[in-house]
């Protein structure tokens, strides 16, 4: 037969070739090489670059916030100290029957006009408008208007943060239970599905709410860092069953794979397989959907302060959500945006826009940011789309 | 008759998800303090009531001779309807029994926020939603009306001119719509409205004709001067429910009053658009990215090598198998879709079952219509979910008879 | 030729029977050229077509530099291995490229003199970058939607396809009946149209040959008295089609004679057009027929490469007019009502369609969905559709290669029989050498987007000449001869965004010279019908 | 069935079964079966090549994985390396069975008399012993090291992000075989053997074509150093002159290590080059198994000789008189009764639609199960295809109608 074999040791042409990393240094790492294949599609993505680059700016706003003495943790502290939750007016300037009892922080505008404490936006000494760094006043309209660009500042770390713990854990819950599920199939894949699917059916924001209104009542979540925790808690039920069902989906196509097929064959065993084969092949549309969600979850933090739900112990909480949900807080008997809106519609006084649009825009450009980012690394993971 | 056996394991299927659904919010339920639970089943202790739900208190109150406390006989009772005093499984039947026949309680509402709450001040959650129901309806209808005519359309134009003006309208609407929740959203329109064309609008005479722009935009029902003789019509209680059937528009049609309901209607544009932009955004990058993928297959060549004009090929061959996508996806999304109504309805003041959730929620929280209408909602969801999934039986051949 | 064959043995490094058992060529004996190939006009010419892809990875030579005819009723077969360039041949052919990212660059396709390739705009739109060795295209969407739109007139009834995998080309969510009768209206509308409105339900002469037809059947006669009475009830209804209908509903049905004479009746009945029926096939044909002129403007602005505007211009009008006249028709539903004709109509020929094509039992087939058919069944199925047209010109790309072997047979006798009866030329894309030795006249072999090689079939197999050819035709396992070596080509196909220089085979060649790494041989002659593209032989260049 | 006489067989099959459920109606419910496999029997001898030939569908993949315990099946057992008495004594056992061994329904069959129970007892002691699919899993695991498998598609065979090293040394790391730089030693002999170069370990798969893929497949297959490596299609994903360098490696291998292949192929001259015996399948059962040149120079089931008769002859100047089967292969789901090709069968009598033929000896080293042969085991005198009639002449092209 041998003589059959006409096997030139040259002519086994390198089809590698048609990859650009691999015509490189003799011997590359490949791990690196597909590194840099990742990142170069990411960089042929001008909306990924540009997502890229607003993260990185708000990351750096958020390690600078970390190091800025900033007053807002003193308002909290004292929010914290003093007994009155959720403080519908603040706390530290309680506002009863149109008259103010001043607080330390706190002052009446000289002539009780918002207009006069329109913002000048001047960032040079580092305010947004004329009043002092975390400086509260109330207006006749009776809307609270604190100085916010404290709070922008250290919003971005709080915003970031929480989004972040919350989508990992619930990441990993989540891949653990979907990769158990497809793995094994038969009941137990029917019994996790169905209460997958039965945890999907309830409209995640009213789960969420319903959860943390609960909960909220025991003494553990009481103490402030609790609150934090138990927001955490709160999303990460209601957020696993997604990632859940993705991985599920993933893992029912890799284990058909006839490369797990030839692992098994060579005697591997379960763990083996599930580790080294199918996780490995089906973590990736996960990263999509939790870089997605990294943005989103912001974003629905401000909803539910919006809806005046108190999700964080003090409504001066500085988290860009709840700060531009706080500007048009729609209590009952709380004066709000909106009816500020109603009545100053006809010019007679300055609505207050800006405690809206800053901490609005904040979000609005981190969320969009992120899912340019989300997007890229969309094309940049699938092969399918990438040519 | 495939078909219907589809239709029937579907609905079967359903019913493990609802009782899941309410044996969730049992267990939140029982994590109550029974007073709560108490009062969000059986609404407010009656005036009468000499110590509300207190488990125990003087016997003096109860006009008992001896002294030191007493059991309230109302708390025993309540406590005996709910089985609390019995083992888990006989309250979670109760439980079940009770949400599957919809007593979900009674209100229990002090915030005072809300115009009608003097209406359903202790009334069942279950009637108040229903009183409450329709007009939410009514804009889910409308915004699914909306979401469908824009988002089919120009994600399959997307998908067709990839990479050209079209598609990029397309991202750019998506990308702002996930990044845009409804409050932001809702607010910045307001905004616009009031800051931009407010001012333009305001006039002084106090009939509707002079109403501003932004108010022919909000709320739900023009001011009492807008009616004929200064009031509310009688088929209109304080402009909030609407008899007989609860849908503005068609209320206000039965009664004849056609403006009212083009007014209406006008009403619902805003909001509707809010809710749906979200909702649209998740679909456009689907329909697109579902219609470049059935582009690509083989069966659209072979009509192209049939001989099929283009047009025919996208609209018919190819919009045909991505129609499939794009609906199971509006089923998955339509728990995020349903999950914006509390937020857009608050915004606009709107006198929906979103808005009565959010009523709720002021502290101290009415739990009855805080799980009523997370109940109902829920349902909303499920079915919808049930319908779709009819929907693409019907259009796919493969799933009906597989 | 002897001379040729001498530097061959010279220029071999390796032992020539060991690599290759089917030795260097012997001299070829000039034989008579078959007339009907030589005498019949050529109806589609390929010249230097080149096609390439714009990847992310850099600019992929799928085509360079292709050239071929086919003559009338002739089977040329296009062989290579994947990758070579076969199916975007016959993909740029008939402008199914997908684009982005693929586009014709350049060359010229005649198909029966219209350019096929007409407003294509040149590669003066494409910019190379010379580092990164990617692309920038700029495409004039407005004149690849204008070509595509030409195209459509040229497709079906001038080249129509065959693809590869049967159960992926058909349309998953429509009946196989729909999707043949799709191609039935749309290019023999205005005939079938024309049949019905002039179908005669109430003659006299129907009843007795319906019953004569019920008689036959029942007294249990052979298929073929039954198909003939039946074929007499069409005639006497004037609609072919209606035959078919008859003989199944009379052979599907257990009813007594009578009975089934009354069935028979409220069928013909389904014939009888309302007066709205009437009009909505007349307003249909009216469309068809418009349809029709714009293509023939169509191709004769691609034969010859102007465009007639305003013609056009009035043609459109009546479309759009037409095409608003049509939404009345389909408000409330009134459309699917009075197009049930149409439909069963077009229904029923389809199951004529089925029956030519050997299917059992045609109408369960046509009322089937592609998922519940076999393959082989839905190959077939394809293949009706392709020739239900009598295309000039059938393209089919690998039509057996998801087959069994068993009904891969079956498949291509069918080829056979019907190119016999309709007479269209087919070009057959394969890998497979030995489908191509039962069917091909006439074979190009590719290489690397190239060919390389081009004869008729059994010159090819008797005296391969390219050294690809050779080699390839070792590598068959054969099954008359289980005793030979297996030898094959070393090493792989090379990818086409960094091609080799010169000759694309020679990494891989035995015989590769100097001059192979620097020069593309030249296509030369060598006998009758024979060119290849090889450094080895030293004929006189073909002339394109 | 099997003779002890001939070799020994490496790895024996008896009666393998197979069915894969249908669900479906209200509750989804188990309303059939798909019959994949059906009452099959197999034995590989030792460095032989047994090539399994069969249209798509018929089950053969299946009979592979099952081979190899990747799939558990319905019924049936497998034994490897079965000592020359076990053999003997199966044999008997399965001769009390009714129907013996391949034909019909085996084992279980007759549950009536006692002898057939006794039969069933010893059957299943036996297995309990040597069975694969009775073995546990730590013994199934060090054996799995013998039985290797080599897939069809070399794309999805080998995972996207591992590295060729890893792919290529993951048995060896299973198994724990040596340390690691020894398994380095061993991997990088492998890829020498195969044919490609070291450097091409430190890539991922998707940057080789198919034939490179497949030769690391292979690789891969043979790091535990197996005795038995089933073949499954390995080459009809390849071009030809591609599926040459692969089938030359293979018989390469074999000649130096003394492999037993088992040739998984519906490309009858493939199978033809490279086997040493044939079995033919067809709807889940063997239908006729012989020695290849046997096979092929004298088939003698109808199906066989369709079978043949319908590959192309990759030379024009040969035609070959066709025998076109009508219609298409059956469902496995409901398989026809009696004998299951008797549908599309050119001889069919009246008998091959209600009883199943036995697989029975018609001539030394030749099994077929066609009421054709009767089952004497004297000489029958096969009816060979008329091969290579010529058609000499000018190349028929039809006049335009």
């Amino acid at each position: 037969m041998s003589a059959g074999v006409t096997e030139a040791p040259a002519p086994l042409a390198e089809p590698a070739e048609a990859v650009p990393v691999a015509r490189r240094g003799r011997r590359p790492n490949p791990r690196i090489a597909q590194m840099k294949r990742t990142w170069y599609f990411l960089r042929r993505n001008t909306l990924a670059m540009v997502g890229i680059v607003i993260l990185v700016i708000f990351i750096l706003i958020a390690i600078y916030a970390l190091f800025q003495p900033i007053p807002w943790t003193q308002l909290q502290q004292e929010c914290a100290s003093s007994g009155l939750y959720p403080p519908v007016n603040g706390c530290l300037c309680t506002y009863s029957s149109g008259t103010v009892s001043p607080g330390p922080n706190c002052y009446q505008t000289p002539s009780g006009y918002p207009s006069d404490i329109a913002p000048t936006i001047d960032f040079s000494h580092g305010t947004l408008g004329p009043l002092p760094l975390g400086s509260i006043t109330t207006a006749p309209s009776n809307p609270t208007f604190y100085n916010i660009y404290a709070g922008l500042l250290r919003g971005s770390d709080w915003s970031l943060g929480v989004s972040v713990a919350i989508v990992g854990t619930g990441a990993l819950i989540g891949l653990l239970v979907g990769a158990i599920s497809g793995f094994f199939g038969g009941w137990v894949d029917e019994a996790l599905m169905r209460i997958v699917d039965i945890f999907l059916s309830i409209p995640q924001i009213l789960f969420v709410i319903i959860v943390i209104a609960v909960l909220v009542a025991l003494p553990v979540f009481q103490p402030f860092g609790m609150r934090v925790a138990l927001l955490i808690v709160g999303f990460v039920i209601v957020w696993w069953p997604f990632y859940a069902r993705i991985v599920r989906g993933q893992v029912l196509v890799v284990r058909e794979q006839k490369y797990v097929e030839a692992a098994k064959a060579s005697g591997a065993g379960g763990g083996r397989l599930v580790l080294r084969h199918i996780i490995p092949n089906s973590v990736y549309p996960i990263f999509v959907q939790m870089s997605l969600d990294v943005g989103t979850i912001p974003l629905l933090l401000g909803t539910l302060v919006y809806l005046g739900f108190p999700v964080f112990p003090t409504i001066y909480f500085p988290e860009w959500g709840s700060m531009a949900a706080l500007s048009v807080y729609s209590g009952a008997g709380a004066s709000t945006f909106t009816d500020a809106l109603l009545t100053c519609q006809f010019g007679t006084c300055v609505i207050p826009w800006w405690q809206f649009l800053f901490p609005g825009l904040m979000l609005f450009l981190y969320a969009i940011s992120v899912n340019f980012l989300a997007d890229g690394l969309r094309d940049a993971l699938d092969p399918r789309l990438r040519r | 008759m495939r078909m219907w056996i589809y239709i029937v394991r579907r609905l079967i299927l359903v019913v493990p998800i609802i009782v899941g659904v309410m044996t969730i919010t049992f267990a939140l339920v029982s994590a109550l303090p029974i007073q709560d639970r108490l009062i969000s089943s059986f609404g407010p202790p009656p005036k009468n009531a000499p110590c509300g739900y207190s488990p125990v208190c003087p016997c003096s109150v109860f006009g008992l001779p001896q002294a030191g406390n007493c059991t309230n006989p109302l708390y025993q009772r309540d406590v005996n309807k709910l089985g609390l005093d019995s083992p888990v499984y006989v309250q979670w039947g109760i439980y079940i029994g009770n949400s599957l026949t919809f007593q979900w309680g009674y209100v229990d509402n002090h915030s005072g926020a809300s115009s009608a709450d003097s209406l359903i001040q202790g009334e069942p959650v279950a009637t108040v939603l229903s009183w409450l129901l329709p007009y939410t309806l009514e804009l889910a209808i409308f915004s699914l009306i909306i979401i469908l005519i824009v988002s089919i359309p120009l994600g399959n134009l997307a998908a067709v001119y990839r990479n050209r003006p079209v598609d990029q309208a397309s991202r750019v609407i998506s990308f702002s719509g996930y990044a845009l929740p409804g409050f932001l959203l809702g607010t910045f329109l307001l905004m616009a409205f009031v800051l931009g064309l407010g001012p333009t609008f305001n006039g002084e005479d106090p009939t509707c004709k002079a109403q501003s722009f932004f108010q022919v935009f909000y709320g739900s029902w023009p001011s009492q001067l807008c009616y004929p003789n200064g009031q509310w019509p009688s088929w209109l209680s304080k402009g909030v429910i609407t008899t007989p059937t609860g849908f503005p528009t068609l209320d206000a049609l039965i009664h004849g009053q056609g403006w009212l309901a083009l007014d209406s209607i006008i009403r619902m544009v805003l909001p509707a658009l809010v809710i749906a932009y979200g909702t649209i955004a998740g679909l456009l990058r689907f329909v697109r990215n579902s219609m470049l993928e059935v582009m690509n297959l083989d069966f659209v060549r072979t009509a192209r090598s049939k001989g099929v004009p283009e047009n025919v090929v996208i609209s018919k061959h190819a919009g045909r198998n991505s129609l499939n996508v794009t609906i199971t996806v509006l089923g998955l999304t339509f728990a995020f879709f349903i999950g914006g109504f509390p937020v857009v309805e608050t915004i606009f003041d709107l006198n929906g079952v979103g808005r009565m959730f959010v009523y709720a929620l002021l502290a101290p929280y009415d739990f009855g219509l805080i799980f009523g209408s997370t109940l109902l909602f829920t349902f909303l969801v499920v079915f919808a979910n049930i319908i779709v999934d009819v929907l693409y039986a019907y259009l796919d051949p493969r799933v009906r008879l597989g | 030729m002897s001379a040729v064959s001498q530097p061959l043995r010279d220029a071999s490094p390796l032992p020539t029977e060991a690599s290759f058992p089917l030795s260097a060529p012997a001299p070829t004996t000039p034989e008579p050229i078959p007339a009907t190939t030589l005498s019949s006009p050529v109806v589609l010419d390929v010249r230097d077509l080149k096609t390439y892809f714009f990847t992310y990875d850099g600019v992929v030579l799928a085509l360079d530099g292709v050239s071929f005819k086919v003559r009338r009723g002739e089977t040329l077969g296009l062989v290579g291995e994947t990758g070579c360039g076969k199916s975007v041949t016959a993909f740029s052919v008939t402008r199914l490229i997908p684009d982005p990212p693929g586009r014709v660059i350049s060359g010229k396709v005649l198909f029966r003199g219209i350019d096929l390739l007409w407003g294509l705009d040149a590669e003066a739109k494409i910019k190379i970058n010379p580092k990164t060795g990617r692309a920038k295209v700029r495409r004039s969407f407005r004149r690849i939607k204008a070509g595509l739109e030409r195209m459509s007139a040229v497709r079906g009834r001038g080249i129509s396809m065959i693809f590869q995998e049967p159960t992926q080309a058909m349309n998953p969510v429509f009946s196989v009946a729909d999707q043949i009768s799709e191609a039935l209206i749309l290019h023999q509308g205005t005939h079938l149209v024309d049949e019905m409105m002039s179908a005669t339900p109430d003659a006299p002469e129907v009843l007795p040959a319906m019953e004569a037809l019920v008689d036959v059947t029942r007294a249990g006669g052979d298929p073929d008295t039954a198909r003939r009475a039946a074929a007499k009830v069409a005639e006497a209804v004037h609609l072919p089609s209606f035959g078919t209908q008859s003989f199944y509903l009379v052979r599907d049905s257990e009813l007594s004679s009578e009975d089934m004479v009354r069935r028979l009746q409220r069928g013909l009945r389904r014939t009888y057009l309302s007066r709205m029926e009437r009009r909505y096939l007349r307003y249909r044909r009216k469309r068809m027929v418009i349809e029709d002129e714009l293509h023939d403007l169509y191709l004769s602005e691609m034969r010859e490469g102007r465009v007639d505007r305003r013609q056009r211009r009035i043609l459109r009008g009546r479309r759009t007019r037409l095409r608003l006249g049509g939404f009345y028709y389909g408000v409330w539903g009134i459309r699917g009502r009075i197009q049930r004709p149409l439909r069963d109509e077009a229904f029923w020929r389809t199951v004529g369609r089925l029956e030519e094509v050997s299917i059992a039992n045609p109408v369960q087939v046509a009322k089937g969905y592609p998922h519940e058919l076999s393959g082989g069944m839905l190959q077939r199925v394809m293949i009706t559709m392709a020739l239900s047209v009598e295309p000039t010109i059938l393209i089919a790309d690998e039509p057996t290669t998801a087959l069994d072997v068993t009904i891969q047979a079956q498949i291509l006798e069918l080829m056979r029989e019907l190119k016999t009866r309709i007479g269209t030329a087919i070009l057959l894309i394969t890998h497979d050498l030995a489908v191509i030795a039962e069917v091909a006249d006439r074979v190009c072999v590719m290489y690397a987007g190239q060919i390389v090689e081009t004869a008729r079939a059994r010159d090819l197999y008797t005296h391969p000449l390219h050294p690809y050819t050779q080699g390839l035709l070792a590598s068959i396992p054969n099954l008359e001869r289980p005793d030979k070596k297996l030898s094959s080509i070393p090493g792989s196909v090379p990818d086409l965004i960094h091609p080799p220089e010169g000759c694309r085979f020679h990494p891989r060649c035995p015989y590769a010279m100097p001059v192979c790494k620097e020069v593309r041989p030249p296509t030369t002659v060598e006998g009758a019908e024979h060119t290849v593209a090889c450094h080895l032989y030293k004929g006189t260049v073909a002339v394109e | 069935m099997f003779r002890s006489d001939t070799a020994p067989a490496l790895i024996t099959s008896y009666n393998l079964r197979k069915y894969f459920p249908i669900r479906g109606g209200l509750f989804s419910t188990r309303i059939g079966d798909v019959r994949a496999v059906d009452g099959v029997s197999l034995d590989v001898r030792e460095s032989e090549t047994l090539g399994l030939v069969g249209e798509s569908g018929c089950g053969k993949t299946t009979v592979g994985r099952l081979m190899l315990r990747l799939i558990e099946p319905t019924s049936g057992h497998t034994y490897y390396h079965p000592s020359p008495e076990t053999v003997a004594k199966l044999e008997s056992l399965y001769a009390t069975l009714k129907g013996g061994v391949g034909g019909g329904d085996g084992d279980g069959g007759t549950g009536g008399t006692p002898e057939a129970q006794a039969a069933l007892k010893d059957l299943d002691e036996i297995a309990d012993q040597y069975s694969l699919y009775r073995m546990k899993h730590s013994k199934m695991k060090e054996l799995r090291g013998k039985l290797q498998i080599v897939f069809q598609d070399p794309f999805s065979s080998l995972s996207p992000r591992m590295l060729v090293r890893d792919i290529i040394g993951e048995p060896l790391a299973i198994h724990h075989a040596g340390t690691r730089s020894e398994r380095a030693q061993r991997v990088a002999e492998l890829v020498q053997e195969v044919g490609l170069n070291p450097e091409h370990l430190w890539r991922f798969p998707h940057e080789f074509s198919g034939g490179q893929r497949q030769r690391i497949g292979i690789a891969r297959a043979l790091a535990l150093r197996p005795e038995f490596i089933v073949l499954d299609e390995p080459t009809s994903a390849l071009d030809v002159s591609v599926q040459a360098q692969i089938l030359n490696i293979l018989k390469k291998l074999q000649s130096e290590q003394r492999l037993a292949y088992m040739f998984i192929s519906h490309h009858l001259s493939v199978v033809r080059a490279m086997s040493h015996h044939v079995a033919v399948m067809y709807l889940g059962e063997i239908v006729e198994r012989a020695g290849t040149e046997d096979l092929f120079s004298r088939p003698l089931h109808p199906y066989t000789q369709a079978l043949l008769s319908a590959i192309p002859v990759p030379d024009p100047t040969l035609k070959r008189e066709r025998i076109v089967l009508k219609g298409d292969v059956p469902s496995p789901a409901a398989p026809p009764p009696g004998c299951r090709f008797h549908t599309r069968c050119p001889a069919v009598m009246p008998v091959c639609s209600h009883t199943p033929p036995p697989l029975i000896e018609v001539r030394r080293e030749h099994w077929v199960a066609c009421h054709l042969y009767p089952p004497t085991g004297g000489e029958v005198v096969g009816v060979p295809i008329p091969f290579r009639t010529t058609a000499v002449g000018t190349t028929t092209v039809p006049q335009a109608s």
